[in-house]
C-alpha cells in the first residue's frame, strides 16, 4: 500500500510510463498499442503486461487508432500511441471523423474510452516532417478532450485522469521535457482534473498563459522580470479542451494584460483561441493588447540554431511583456 | 449447419423487411442510400451471426441492422429525424446504429468500419470472448488505405473479423473495372495471407453458408476471412443525388431487376420446400410491421436542442450560457 | 474574343466550372482530378477535355491528393476535387505533411502548383459525417493559401487565380451558395486577388467580418440594422490565409466593434484568429467586446430543424451586434 | 540490356560513394539513418534510370541521391545543416533531395512517397514524355494505406512507375513476419493486377536487370511493377535512437556483414573480369570525394533566418514585421 502523501523522483517521460503501468495494473480492460512501443518508454511494461496487451502495431497509423476506437466502443480502454505529433494528420480521420462523433452520431448508445498519446519533438533537428505542435488540430472539433501537460506529476496524472475518462482524449507530451525530473505522487489514485489550469506563480502585473514546453520560459521569465518590479502570474493551461476561462479570466481581471505562449506556428493557434476568448468575455478588464508569443508561419528547418529561434524563449516573453507594461 | 425451417423463414423475414422498408422510405422519406437488390447478401451474412456478435457498416446502413434483427420502429424513425429514432435523430440514413444487436457503427466515412470492426476483434480476442465481428463494406471502399491497413493488422493477430463485400459493381458511377487495378476483391486476400471467398450474393443461402464457415473460423482463432458477395443495387446511388450520365445501361439494370432479384429468387426456392403459406403469412406480416412503423415514426416528437449537448460526452460539458438555446 | 466588361449570369457552381474550363483551355498542364467528379458539376467539361485530363480517381483520397502533389511537382498543375469537406481530413496528412512542406524542405528547389476544392456540405441533412466546415484545419499549417468565396465572381476570379497561382491553394466552397446566380466577368484573365478581403457594405458603427455562405446572413442583418438607424460594415474574408489583416483592422479603427461570423465550431475558429489578431494589432480602437457568432460545440445533428440552428443567421448577427451597440 | 564495363563500374562507384559518405557521417556527424548493407539495391536500381527520370525515397535518404549520382558535396552540406546545402540547410538527413537528377521527395513520413511518385507517373503519362517515376521505400511502408492506394491507381491508370521494396526485414525493431500478414512483399502485387519480382538486394546486377525490366514496361506504356529487394541495413535504425531492446541477434547482424555486404560481393565479381586496378582507382577517387565534400561542408555557411522566410512561397509573402529578426 502507498501512502497518501508519498513521492517519487521522476522524470516528465518516466512518469508517463508508471501512469500507465497503474492503470494497467488497475484495469485490465486498459491495453497499450504503437509502434514499437518499447523504444518510446514501455520496455519496461513488456516485464510485467503480455503481447495481449501490449501491441507493436504495423505502420498504419488511421487504422490502428481507429482499431483502438472499435476495441473502445466494445470493452476495453485503449491507450494508443501516435509517437510522433506530425502523425497525427494520418489519423485525423479516425480521430475527428469516428472518434469524436460516434457517441453523438448514434445518439449516445456509445461512449469512446480511447486515449491517443502523441509527443511533439521539436528542438530536435528532425525537420519538417516531424517537428509539428498540431495542438488546435482537434480544438475545432468537438467531442474531444485535449491536454498538454508540462510537468511530470501532471504528465502522470492527467494520463491517468484520462485513461479512466469515458470520452476520448488526445494528449500531447513535449519532449523537451521528456528528461525533467520532480517529485510526483505515488497514490495510485492520484488525478489530475481534466479541465483545470495550474496558476504556477501569482503576480498582479500581467498574465503569461504558458502551454506544454512553455512553461520552463515563463517561469524564467517572470522571475527575470520580478526583478524589474514586473509581476507575471503565469497560468499553466495543461488542458486544452475544454479551455479553463474561468482560471484565465479571473488572472486578466486582475493584471489587465495577457501574454499567451505557444509553441505551434501564431495563425490559428491555442493562443489564438484564448486571445478570442479574452477580448470577448474579458475585454473590459484588458488595459493593453494581448501579445500571443508564437511559432513563426514558416516550417521547422533542419539547422539547430534557426530552428530553436522559432520557439518560445524567456526573452522573447520579456520582450511581449514589455511592449505591454 | 445448415439452416432449419424456422430460420430459412426468418431469413426471408430480414430480406422482405428490408425491401419494404426501403420502399416505405421512397414513398414516405425520400432520404438515402436503399439496399434493395442487395438484401440476399445482407441477410445471408447476419444469419450466420449471434446477436452479440458485431457489425459495422456503410452509408447504405439501413440493411445491416434490419438484417441482424433490430426493431424496425426506431430505424424508420430514425430517418424521419424524430427523438424515438434509435439514434434519437441525431444519426439519420447513413448511421443507423442499433447497439443491442451489436451494431458498432455505420460509417459514411467510406472505408471507416475497417480499423473499427479490426477493433472489435481484437476486443473480443483480449477479453477472451467468442464473439466475431463482421465488417460490411461496398466494393469502392477497397480502394480505401484503411482496407489494407485493416485487413492486415486483423491478419497478423488472427482476429475474429469476417471482412464482408457487398460488390454491387459500382462506387456512385465508377465501374469496379475503371477503378481497381484487378478488378476480382476476393483475390486481394491472398496479400495478407487469409482466405478470399467470392459468392453469389443474390444466393441468400449460399452467402449464409460461406459466411457460417469464415464465422466459424473466427471463433476457433483462425483468423479472419474476406468474403466478396456478387450482388447489384437495383436504384440510384442515393436516392437524394442527381445524376447527370448514364454509367449503366437500362438492360442491365433491367436484367438484374427481372432476373435476379434475390427475395424472388429465394422466394422459388422456398415455395419449391413448401412453405408458401409460410411465406404469406410472413409478407402480410411484414408490411403490417412497416405500416407501423411509418405510423410511429410520423407520430413521434423531434428532438431537442438539449439532446445535441446531452448526447456529447458521457459525462456532459454544459452548453455556455445562451448556446443550449440556439 | 471575349470583351473586357462582359458577364454572365453563372450560378456559383456554375462559375467554378466555367473557370476550371478556361483554365483547361488555357493552360494544357492542368488537370482535374477526384472521384466520379461528373456528377459535382464537371459533366459537360468531358465535352471538350479526355480521360487524359479528366480522372475520375479510386476512393482514395490521401492518395489522389498525393498524386496531385507528384503531379504538381512534376510539370502539372492539378486540381484536385476532395468533394466532401470532412475528407479532408483523410488527405490532411498529404496536404499538411508534403503540399505545403515539401518547397521548404528542399530548400526551394521545388514548387507545388496545386489546388485542392472542396466543399462544406451543412444545411443538408447529411449529420456529423459529412457536414464540417473545416475551415481552420490548415490554417495553422504555413505553406498553404486558403480560399472561401461566397459569391459567384468570387468563386470563378479565386479558383482561376488559384490555378494560376504557383503554390498550393485549398479553397472551401459552400453548397449552401452553389444556387446564387449573378453576373460574372467572362473575360478569361479575371482574376480575384488571393489575400485581399471584399468590403461588401460600407458603415461606420460596427465591422461584420463575415466567412463564405455567412454572407447573404450579414448582408441582411445590416439591412435591417439599418433600419434602426446602425450601419454595418460587412466584409467578405474570401482568403483564409493568407489574412488581409489590413482591410479588417482598417474598419474596426473606424466601427471600434467587431462582428465575426464563421459557420464553422467556434473554438479555434477563423474567427478566433481575427478575433486574436484585432484584440493584438486593434486593440487600441476596440470599444466593445469582439463577438463570435459561429456554431456551437456539438456536432452536426440529422435532424434538420436543429441543424439550422448551429448556424449563423440574420437573427445571430443582429442579437450579437445588439449586444455590443 | 547488361551493363557495360564503364556502367558497371559506375555502378560500384555510386555504391562505395554511398557506403563512405556513410561512414564519414559516423565520424563526423552522427545522425541519420544509415544505408550502410543496402548500396547494392539502391545503385542497382538507379542505374537503370535516366538522368531525367524520378525518384522518390524515404526518410533512410542518403542512399537515393548519391545512387542517382548527384553531386556529393550539397548531400554532405546538407547534413550539417549548411547552407550550401542541396536544400539549404533546411531539409537535413531525411530529405536529400537533388531534383537536378529527378529527385523530388524523401519523405520522412512513412509511405509518404507512394502517392507522390505515382504523380510523377501521372504527370509523365499526361504530357506524353517517356520519363519513368521510381518509388524506393521500406518493408515497414507496405502497411501504409497509401501503398495499396497508389499501386491501385499506378495499376488502374498504367502509370509508369516503378514500386521498389528496399526490403531490409525490420522497421525499426518490428520484423517482417510480425507485422505482415502474408510476409512476402512481391506478393501484394496480384491483389493490383501488377507483377511483383523478388530480387537479391545484395546482388547490384540482377537488381539492375530487374528493374531494367520493369522500366522497359513502364516506358512501353504497361504500367507499374512491384520490386521486392531483399537487402539488410548493418547498422541501427537510426544512430540518433537509443533502442532498449535486443530484436535481432548478433549473429544475424555478422552473417550479413561478413557474407552479404553488397560491396564486397560486388568487388568480388568485378575482380573476376579484370578489373581490380579500376576499382582501387575508383577507391581512391571516392575516398577524395568525400574527403572534400566533408571539407566543403565544414567550411560552408550557416543559413539565415531570411532563408526560411524566402523558402516558403514562390511569391514570397513577407516576414510579418519583427518576425524575420527572431
Ligand atoms: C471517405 C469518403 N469518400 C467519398 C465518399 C463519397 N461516397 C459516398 S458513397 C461512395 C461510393 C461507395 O461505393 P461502395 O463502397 O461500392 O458502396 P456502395 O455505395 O456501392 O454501397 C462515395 C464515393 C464518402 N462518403 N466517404
Ligand atoms: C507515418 C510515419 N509513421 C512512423 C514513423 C516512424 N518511423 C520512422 S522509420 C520507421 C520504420 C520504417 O521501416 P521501413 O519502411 O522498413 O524502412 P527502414 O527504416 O527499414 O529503411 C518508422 C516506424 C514515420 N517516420 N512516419
Ligand atoms: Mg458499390
Ligand atoms: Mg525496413
Amino acid at each position: 500500500m502507498t501512502m497518501r502523501n508519498a513521492t517519487q523522483k521522476l522524470s516528465y517521460l518516466q512518469a508517463i510510463v508508471e501512469a500507465q503501468r497503474e492503470e494497467m495494473r488497475r484495469d485490465e480492460r486498459v491495453i497499450l498499442m504503437g509502434e514499437d512501443i518499447a523504444v518510446y518508454g514501455a520496455q519496461s511494461l513488456f516485464d510485467e503486461f503480455d503481447n495481449k496487451r501490449l501491441r507493436n502495431t504495423p505502420i498504419s497509423e488511421n487504422s490502428f487508432v481507429g482499431v483502438g476506437v472499435g476495441a473502445a466502443l466494445t470493452g476495453l480502454r485503449p491507450i494508443v500511441d501516435l509517437t510522433i505529433a506530425s502523425f497525427c494528420y494520418l489519423a485525423s480521420d479516425q480521430i475527428i471523423n469516428q472518434a469524436a462523433k460516434l457517441r453523438f452520431m448514434t445518439g449516445a448508445q456509445l461512449a469512446v474510452p480511447l486515449v491517443v498519446r502523441t509527443s511533439t519533438f521539436y528542438n530536435n533537428r528532425t525537420a519538417a516532417q516531424h517537428a509539428d505542435r498540431p495542438y488546435p488540430l482537434f480544438m475545432n472539433t468537438p467531442g474531444l478532450k485535449v491536454l498538454a501537460p508540462s510537468t511530470a506529476s501532471d504528465a502522470k496524472g492527467l494520463l491517468k485522469a484520462a485513461i479512466r475518462d469515458d470520452d476520448p482524449v488526445v494528449i500531447f507530451e513535449d519532449i523537451n521535457l521528456w528528461g525533467k525530473k520532480e517529485e510526483v505522487p505515488t497514490d495510485e489514485d492520484f488525478l489530475v482534473p481534466i479541465g483545470k489550469a495550474a496558476v504556477r506563480r501569482e503576480g498582479g502585473d500581467v498574465t503569461i498563459v504558458s502551454i506544454a514546453g512553455c512553461l520552463p520560459h515563463a517561469l524564467s521569465a517572470a522571475d527575470a522580470l520580478a526583478k524589474d518590479g514586473v509581476e507575471a502570474e503565469v497560468i499553466d493551461l495543461r488542458t486544452i479542451v475544454p479551455l479553463d476561462k474561468e482560471t484565465i479570466l479571473t488572472s486578466v481581471a486582475k493584471t489587465g494584460r495577457l501574454i499567451v505562449a505557444d509553441n505551434s506556428h501564431k495563425v490559428g493557434s491555442v493562443a489564438s483561441e484564448i486571445a478570442a476568448v479574452v477580448s470577448e468575455e474579458g475585454f473590459e478588464s484588458l488595459k493593453r493588447p494581448i501579445q500571443r508569443v508564437a511559432a513563426p508561419q514558416v516550417h521547422v528547418p533542419y539547422n539547430a540554431a534557426l530552428e530553436k529561434r522559432l520557439f518560445v524563449s524567456k526573452d522573447r516573453i520579456i520582450d511581449a511583456v514589455r511592449a505591454i507594461t | 449447419m445448415p439452416l432449419d425451417r424456422a430460420q430459412q423463414l426468418e431469413m426471408f423475414r430480414r430480406m422482405l423487411r428490408i425491401r419494404l422498408f426501403e420502399e416505405a422510405l421512397i414513398a414516405h422519406n425520400p432520404v438515402g442510400h436503399l439496399s434493395i437488390g442487395q438484401e440476399g447478401a445482407i441477410a445471408g451474412a447476419c444469419m450466420a451471426l449471434r446477436d452479440d456478435d458485431y457489425v459495422t457498416g456503410t452509408h447504405r446502413s439501413h440493411g445491416h441492422p434490419i438484417g441482424k434483427g433490430a426493431e424496425i420502429g426506431p430505424l424508420m424513425a430514425e430517418i424521419f429525424g424524430k427523438r424515438t429514432g434509435i439514434c434519437k435523430g441525431l444519426g439519420g440514413s447513413m448511421h443507423l446504429t442499433d447497439t443491442k444487436l451489436g451494431l458498432i457503427c455505420e460509417s459514411a466515412i467510406v472505408g471507416g468500419g475497417f480499423p473499427l470492426a479490426t477493433g472489435a476483434g481484437l476486443s473480443a480476442q483480449v477479453r477472451g470472448s467468442d464473439q466475431v465481428s463482421l465488417c460490411f463494406f461496398g466494393d469502392g471502399a477497397v480502394n480505401q488505405g484503411t482496407f489494407s491497413e485493416s485487413v492486415n493488422m486483423g491478419a497478423v493477430w488472427k482476429l475474429p473479423v469476417i471482412y464482408f463485400c457487398e460488390n454491387n459493381g459500382y462506387a456512385v458511377t465508377t465501374p469496379v473495372e475503371k477503378s481497381h487495378g484487378q478488378p476480382e476483391i476476393a483475390r486481394r486476400a491472398d496479400g495478407y495471407g487469409i482466405p478470399g471467398v467470392v459468392v453469389d450474393g443474390q444466393d441468400a443461402e449460399a452467402v449464409h453458408a460461406v459466411t457460417l464457415e469464415a464465422v466459424e473460423r473466427a471463433r476457433a482463432g483462425e483468423g479472419p476471412t474476406l468474403i466478396e458477395a456478387k450482388t447489384y443495387r437495383f436504384d440510384e446511388h442515393s436516392n437524394r443525388l442527381a445524376i447527370p450520365i448514364e454509367y449503366r445501361s437500362k438492360e442491365e439494370i433491367e436484367h438484374h431487376r427481372n432476373e435476379r432479384d434475390p427475395i424472388t429468387l429465394y422466394r422459388a426456392v422456398l415455395q419449391t420446400r413448401d412453405l408458401l403459406s409460410e411465406i404469406e403469412a410472413i409478407e402480410a406480416e411484414v408490411r403490417t410491421t412497416i405500416d407501423e412503423a411509418v405510423e410511429f415514426a410520423k407520430a413521434s416528437p423531434e428532438p431537442e436542442m438539449s439532446d445535441l449537448w446531452d448526447s456529447m460526452y458521457v459525462n456532459p460539458i454544459s452548453a455556455p450560457a445562451g448556446e443550449g438555446e440556439l
